[in-house]
C-alpha cells in the first residue's frame, strides 16, 4: 500500500485546490440568495389558501425532490436556452455558471419552500393573534414578531441546506464549471489519474473543515438570535 | 360602553353561539362562567375579531360594527379600544418584557420609544414586576409571564380589557399572584370581561356574573344572588361540581 | 461538398465567424487544461494550427466535460468538439464526421511483466483476464465492445465505471485487475517518462498496442461548411508534417509512420 | 430542441436502464436495513452522551455530512482493496480482495452515509417522545429494553418517518453515484447504452423518468405508512 | 407496610430530600402538600426508582432495599409492588386504552392476553370508560385519560399507589371526575400516597396529611387537625395563600 499511498500528495492538492473555493461560494452564493426567495414564494403558495396554487408549489416540490441533480442540471443547460431561443434570446454564450446556478436555484428553493413552511408552522398562532390584540397590522405582525421567530426555527436546517448545496460541485464539473471539486477532477486527470486517492482526501479535508466552519457559523448564528427563546428551550 | 348582539357562530356543524347578548358598562367587571366547550372562548375572540362571527352587531360607546362585514379600519379601530390576555400568556418570546409592553404601543400606536417605554415601566411597575424589564418570556415563571401579559394589556389603555381563562395554566399557588394584580387593576375602575374558573375571584370582584351553556346565555346575575340562589337547573348542576361541596352554602 | 447554406454564418465571407471548440479539458495529453489554465493537447493543438489557416473562423475554446461536449455538440451550443472520438456508424446520425481524420491514437493494454506475451485482446480474452472498468462515454469502450460484437465467443469482460477514480496501471500492478486499455500517451508520460509518477514500475508493467485507430473531431450536422474548411486545412498540415511533430510531442511517437496499417 | 428526439432509442434504453432498477432497489434496501437500527443504536448513545461512543459518532456524522457522496465513494473504492490486501498479506489470509462484487463497496459507502443520516433523524425523533413514557413504561414493569421496542421505537417512528422517507429518496438518488464503483445500475445502464451513438440526451431523459416514477412512488408508499402508524394520532376532538 | 427511611437527594447543588421518613400502613390514604419546589414529586420518583436517591431504605413488608444501591432485580421486585399515576397521565400514545392497562401484565407480568384482558376491562370499567376500551389517548378527554391512568395502575393490583398531581392538569370541571375515582379506590381499602392541591380530597379521603417544605416533613397529622389547627407558622402561610379566606374556618 506505500507504493501507492504519498500523503505528500494531499498537502500538495491543498493550496492548489483553495482558490477554486472561490467559486463554489460564488455559485453557492448565488443561488442560496435566489433559492431563498424562490422558496419564500413557494412556501407562501402552499400556506395560502389557494389550492391551485397549493397543488403547483407541492407538485413542484415532489419533482424536484425526485429528480436527480445531474439530469435537472442537463435538462436546464440544454432547456433553458432551446426555450429561449423560441423567444429570440440566444443563450448560448451564457457561461455555464449561469445554468448551475440556475439549477441549483431550483433545487434549493424546493429545499427552502420545506424549510419555511415548517418553520413558520411551529410558530403558535397565539403569538400572531397576540401581536394584532396589541394592535399590530397584519404586514407588522409577520415582520416583528413572526418572522423573527420563524427565523431562528429554520436557521440550522438553513444550514443544512447549504452544506448540501456546497458538495453539490461535481455537479457543476459536468458542464465544464470549475470549483473545487472540478479542479480536483483536473489535477487527477494532469496526473494521467494516478494518486486520485490522495488527492480526493485532501478535497474531503477542505469539504470537512468547510462544513465544521459552517456548522459552527449557524451554530452562533442561533444563539444569537434565539436569545429570547433561552429559557424556553431549557424549560 | 360596550354592546355586543345578537352573536352568532358556528364551526362547521358545531353551533358554538347561538345568539348571545351582552351589554357591559363603563367599570363593570363581567365574569363568564360556563362548562367546556360552551363557546366563552368563542365569544372573546369575536369580540376581538381573532375569530369572525357569522352575524352579530358590536357597539362600541357611539360606533356600530357588523361583526360579520367589518372592514379592516374597523377592525383595527375595535382593537384599538380592547385588549385581550390570553390563557397561554402568548407573550413575544422575542421580546422582552419591556418590549412586549412597548410593541404595541410604539409600533401599533406610534408612540415615540421614550414615552411607550414610560408607560411600559409603569404597568410592568404596577404588576409587580420591577426588576424582570429585560427578561425574556422564557427566563419568567408562568405567573410572571401572565402579569406581563396583563401589563400589556393595561399599558395599552383600551376600553375594556378581555380575559380568557387568565389563570388556568399557572400552578395554584401562583394563581394567587395574577388574581391579586386582576383585583388591583379592576378596583382603579378597568372595565373588564372575565373568563374563569376562580370563584372567588367572581365573587369578590365581579359585579356580575354570566352562565352561557350550548351557545347561549343561561343566566346572569350579581355574584352573591348566582352563587347563592342559582334559579336556573343548569346552573345548579354546574355549580356543585365545580364548588367544593360545603363552600357554596357558607359565602 | 454539398454547399448548402449553414443556419447560423451569414454570406458575408468576410466577417470572421467566432466558432466554439468544445475540448474535454480532463483527457491528457490528448487534450486538457494546463497549470496555467491554457487549453492544450495533441487535439486543442491541432485545431489551433486549423485556426490559423481559416482566417474566416476565429476559435473559441471551451473546455468541459465529455458528457456535456457530446451533448453540445449534437445541440450546437458547440459549433465543433474534440475527445479523442472514434468513428462508429450510429454515431454519423447525430454527428457529421469530416472527411479528414483529426489524429491517431495508439491503444493497447496494460499487463504485468509476466503477462506481457499477451499482445492481443483475443489472447487477453481467452485467459479469462478481468479488465480494469473504463467510462462509458470513452472511445476505449467503444473500441472493446466493438471486439465483443464481432467476438461473441470470446469476449473480453467488460466493465463500466469511472473516469476518474480508476487508476490503470496501479490497479493492473496491484493486482485488482489483470489488465487495462489505454493509449500511449498516458502511458508514456507515466512509467516510461523518467519524472513519471509510476516510472517506478517500467520493470513491471508493460503496454502491448493492439490498435491505432483514427480519431476524429465531431462537428455539428449543420456544420458542412465549417467541415469542409477544416477539411482543407488539415489536409494541409498533414502534407507538412505538422501532425507527426505534434504526435511526437504529445504521445511520445509519431503514430502517423503507421498511417499504412491503420484500417479505421 | 433542434433536432428531434430519436424515440427508438428512447424506448429502448428505457427498458435497459429499468434493468438497472433492481440494483438500486437492492442497495437502497440492504443500506437501509443497516442504517436504521445502526442508525438507532447510535442516535441512543447520542442521546445518552455515552462517552467514546458519542465522540465517535458525532465525528463521524460531521465527516459523513460534511463532504460529497461521490468523494466518499472514490475514497472506499480506491482504499478498501489497499487496506485488504495489506492486512490479508499480514495475517496470510489466502482471499483474492479484488475478486469483490462492486457492489459491497456500494453497500459499505451508502449504508455508512445513510446511518450518519439516519442517527440525526432519530436523535431529534427521540427526543420528541417525552421522557414520562418510559417513565410510565418503567411504573407498570417494563425493562428499559421493553419499553424501548413497544413504546418508544413505535413513537419514535412514526415521528422520524417524513425524515426518513427523505433520506430514503436521497439515497435512491445517491446510487446513481454507483456508476463511479462500475455498479451496473440505472445511470451507468443509460450512459453505455448511450455511448454506441452518442445518444445522450435521450438517456438522461430516460434516467429522469425512472428516477421520477421510483421516487414518487417511494413518497406515496410513505405517506402510506405514515397514515397507518399515525392512527394513534388522530387529532384530540372536543 | 411502607416504610421510608431518610431519604436524600440533591440534583447539583440544589438539596431537594433532606431527610424524610415516612411510614405507611395498608388502607392508609397519605396526602402529600407542599410548595412547588418542595420536593413532593421528587419524593414519588424515588420511592418508585425513576429517580436514584442519594440515601435512604425502602422497608417494603418483609424485604428491606437501599434506594441508593438497590439492584435491577431489587427495582423490578419494589417496582411491582407500586404503581404510579402521573401528573401528565403518561398513557402510551401508540396504544388503545385497553392496552396501556394490559401491557405491564402482558409484558411485565407474563400473563396471558386473555386474563389481561380481563382484568383490564374490570379496571376500565370501575372508571367508568366501559365504552372507550378501544379508544387512542389523543381521542380521550384529559379526564377520561387520567381515568385510563388510574385504571393502568389499578389493574396491577400493586400493594400501594403513588399519584403525582393527578388533577392538576386537568379542566376544572374534569377535576371531579377524577376525584371521584379517586375516592372510590381509596374506600376500596387501597393503600396511597397522593400528592395533590385538592383540599376537599384531602380533607374528605385522606387519614393523613404531611406538609413538606425545603425538603423535609414540616408538619404531619390528620386532616380535621391540620386544616383546622395547624402548629407550624410555614403552614399557616401555605394554607393562606392556597384556600379561599374564608374556607379555611369552614371546615
Ligand atoms: N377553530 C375552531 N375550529 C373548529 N371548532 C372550534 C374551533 N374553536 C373552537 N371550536 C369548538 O367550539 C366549541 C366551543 O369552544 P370554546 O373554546 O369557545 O369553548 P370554551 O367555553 O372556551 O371551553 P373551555 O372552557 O374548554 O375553554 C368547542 O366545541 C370547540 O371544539
Ligand atoms: N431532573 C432534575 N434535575 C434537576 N433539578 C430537578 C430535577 N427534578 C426536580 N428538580 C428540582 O428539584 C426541586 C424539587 O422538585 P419537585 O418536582 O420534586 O418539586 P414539587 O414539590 O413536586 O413541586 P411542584 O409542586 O411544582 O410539582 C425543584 O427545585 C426542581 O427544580
Ligand atoms: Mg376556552
Ligand atoms: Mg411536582
Amino acid at each position: 500500500m506505500e507504493e501507492y499511498f504519498d500523503s505528500t500528495y494531499i498537502w500538495e492538492s491543498i493550496p492548489a485546490l483553495l482558490p477554486y473555493l472561490k467559486m463554489t461560494f460564488f455559485v453557492a452564493g448565488l443561488s442560496v440568495l435566489f433559492g431563498s426567495l424562490l422558496g419564500l414564494i413557494l412556501a407562501i403558495m402552499k400556506l395560502g389558501e389557494n389550492k391551485v396554487f397549493q397543488n403547483i408549489a407541492h407538485g413542484y416540490t415532489t419533482v424536484l425532490r425526485c429528480t436527480p441533480s445531474i439530469v435537472l442540471l442537463f435538462l436546464i443547460y440544454y432547456g433553458v436556452p432551446a426555450i429561449a431561443m423560441n423567444f429570440g434570446v440566444n443563450l448560448n454564450d451564457m457561461s455555464s455558471v449561469f445554468f448551475v446556478v440556475i439549477t441549483f436555484t431550483l433545487q434549493f428553493g424546493a429545499l427552502m419552500s420545506e424549510v419555511i413552511r415548517s418553520a413558520y408552522e411551529s410558530i403558535d398562532r397565539g403569538q400572531y393573534e397576540a401581536a394584532v390584540s396589541v394592535g399590530l397590522s397584519n404586514m407588522q405582525a409577520y415582520r416583528r414578531i413572526i418572522f423573527p421567530q420563524a427565523f431562528v426555527v429554520a436557521l440550522p436546517n438553513f444550514g443544512n441546506a447549504l452544506l448540501e448545496l456546497m458538495k453539490e460541485g461535481a455537479l457543476a464539473y459536468t458542464i465544464g464549471l470549475i470549483d473545487v471539486m472540478g479542479k480536483a477532477n483536473l489535477i487527477i486527470a494532469s496526473n494521467y489519474n494516478s494518486h486520485a486517492l490522495e488527492i480526493y482526501i485532501g478535497l474531503s479535508i477542505i469539504y470537512w473543515v468547510l462544513s465544521i466552519i459552517i456548522e459552527q457559523f449557524f451554530l452562533k448564528l442561533e444563539r444569537v438570535f434565539s436569545k429570547g427563546n433561552k429559557g424556553l428551550k431549557a424549560a | 360602553m360596550l354592546e355586543i348582539k345578537n352573536i352568532h357562530k358556528s364551526f362547521g356543524d358545531n353551533i358554538v353561539l347561538n345568539g348571545i347578548d351582552l351589554k357591559i358598562e363603563k367599570g363593570d367587571v363581567v365574569v363568564v362562567l360556563g362548562p367546556s366547550g360552551s363557546g366563552k372562548t368563542t365569544l372573546l375572540r369575536c369580540i376581538n375579531f381573532l375569530e369572525k362571527a357569522d352575524q352579530g352587531q358590536a357597539i362600541f360607546g357611539d360606533t356600530q360594527v357588523d361583526l360579520k362585514k367589518a372592514s379592516k379600519k374597523q377592525i383595527y379601530s375595535i382593537r384599538k379600544r380592547t385588549a385581550f390576555v390570553f390563557q397561554n400568556y402568548n407573550l413575544f418570546n422575542n421580546k422582552t418584557a419591556l418590549e412586549n409592553v412597548t410593541e404595541g404601543l410604539i409600533i401599533g400606536r406610534k408612540m415615540t420609544k421614550e414615552e411607550a417605554n414610560k408607560i411600559g415601566k409603569d404597568a410592568l411597575d404596577k404588576v409587580g414586576l420591577f426588576e424582570k424589564y429585560d427578561a425574556y418570556p422564557g427566563e419568567l415563571s408562568g405567573g410572571q409571564q401572565q402579569r406581563v401579559g396583563i401589563a400589556r394589556a393595561v399599558s395599552l389603555n383600551p376600553d375594556i380589557i378581555l380575559f380568557d381563562e387568565p389563570t388556568s395554566a399557572l400552578d395554584p399557588e401562583l394563581v394567587g399572584e395574577v388574581l391579586e394584580v386582576m383585583k388591583t387593576i379592576a378596583k382603579e375602575g378597568t372595565t373588564m370581561l372575565v373568563v374563569t374558573h376562580e370563584m372567588s375571584f367572581a365573587k369578590d370582584v365581579a359585579n356580575r356574573v354570566i352562565f352561557m351553556d350550548g351557545g347561549v346565555i343561561v343566566e346572569e346575575g350579581p355574584p352573591n344572588e348566582f352563587f347563592q340562589h342559582p334559579k336556573e337547573e343548569r346552573t345548579q348542576r354546574f355549580l356543585k361540581r365545580v364548588l367544593p361541596e360545603d363552600y357554596i352554602y357558607n359565602i | 461538398e454539398s454547399g448548402t447554406a449553414s443556419s447560423s454564418d451569414g454570406d458575408s465571407a468576410s466577417e470572421v465567424r467566432t466558432v466554439k471548440v468544445a475540448y474535454d479539458q480532463s483527457s491528457k495529453p490528448i487534450s486538457y487544461l494546463d497549470d496555467n489554465g491554457n487549453a492544450t493537447g495533441y487535439d486543442v493543438e491541432v485545431m489551433k494550427l486549423v485556426d490559423e489557416l481559416l482566417p474566416e473562423y476565429e476559435f473559441e475554446y471551451v473546455g468541459t466535460t465529455s458528457e456535456d461536449l457530446l451533448i453540445g455538440v449534437q445541440q450546437g451550443k458547440f459549433q465543433v468538439g474534440v475527445k479523442n472520438a472514434f468513428w462508429t456508424e450510429e454515431r454519423t446520425e447525430n454527428f457529421l464526421y469530416p472527411e479528414e481524420f483529426l489524429g491517431l491514437s495508439s491503444i493497447g493494454l496494460v499487463l504485468t511483466n509476466e503477462n506481457a506475451h499477451i499482445k492481443t485482446l483475443e489472447d487477453f480474452a481467452s485467459e479469462g483476464f478481468t479488465l480494469a472498468p473504463i467510462a462509458a462515454n470513452n472511445a476505449q469502450y467503444t473500441v472493446i465492445e466493438e471486439y465483443n460484437q464481432e467476438n461473441p465467443d470470446n469476449p473480453v469482460k467488460l466493465q463500466a465505471g469511472d473516469q476518474f477514480s480508476v487508476d490503470v496501471i496501479q490497479w493492473v500492478n496491484e493486482g485488482r485487475v489483470d489488465g487495462g486499455v489505454t493509449i500511449e500517451g498516458p502511458f508514456q508520460k507515466q512509467v516510461i517518462a523518467e519524472d513519471g509518477p509510476y516510472h517506478n514500475l517500467i520493470n513491471d508493467v508493460v503496454y502491448n498496442e493492439f490498435d491505432v485507430i483514427k480519431t476524429w473531431p465531431l462537428f455539428n450536422l449543420d456544420e458542412q461548411e465549417f467541415a469542409a474548411a477544416y477539411d482543407e486545412a488539415i489536409k494541409q498540415l498533414k502534407e507538412e508534417k505538422k501532425l507527426s511533430e505534434l504526435s511526437t510531442e504529445f504521445y511520445g511517437r509519431d503514430l502517423f509512420e503507421v498511417l499504412e496499417s491503420v484500417d479505421r | 430542441m433542434s433536432n428531434g428526439l430519436d424515440f427508438e432509442f428512447l424506448i429502448d434504453t428505457f427498458f435497459v436502464a429499468l434493468t438497472g432498477v433492481p440494483v438500486a432497489i437492492l442497495i437502497t434496501v440492504v443500506s437501509l436495513a443497516i442504517a436504521l437500527p445502526l442508525g438507532f443504536i447510535l442516535a441512543l448513545t447520542r442521546i445518552n452522551k455515552m462517552l467514546v461512543l458519542n465522540q465517535f459518532s458525532r465525528v463521524y456524522v460531521s465527516f459523513v455530512r460534511g463532504t460529497p457522496v461521490i468523494v466518499q465513494i472514490f475514497i472506499i473504492y480506491n482504499s478498501v482493496p489497499l487496506l485488504l490486501a495489506s492486512i490479508f498479506e499480514k495475517y496470510n489470509i489466502q482471499m483474492d480482495v479484488y475478486d469483490v462484487n462492486p457492489i459491497w463497496y456500494a453497500l459499505i459507502v451508502f449504508s455508512l452515509n445513510t446511518t450518519a443520516t439516519l442517527i440525526e433523524v432519530f436523535r431529534s425523533a427521540i427526543n420528541t417522545v417525552s421522557k414520562g413514557q418510559l417513565e410510565a413504561a418503567h411504573s407498570v414493569g417494563l425493562t428499559t429494553v421493553q419499553a424501548f421496542r413497544r413504546i418508544i421505537v413505535p413513537q419514535t417512528l412514526v415521528v422520524a418517518l417524513p425524515n426518513i422517507c427523505n433520506a430514503t429518496v436521497n439515497l435512491i438518488k445517491a446510487t446513481s453515484l454507483g456508476y463511479a464503483m462500475s455498479l451496473p445500475e440505472i445511470t451507468l445502464k443509460a450512459q453505455v447504452a448511450a455511448n454506441a451513438s452518442y445518444n445522450y440526451i435521450e438517456a438522461y431523459l430516460d434516467i429522469f423518468i425512472i428516477y421520477l416514477i421510483i421516487c414518487s412512488l417511494v413518497e406515496y408508499l410513505f405517506k402510506r405508512l405514515e397514515k397507518r402508524l399515525r392512527k394513534y394520532q388522530i387529532a384530540p376532538t372536543a
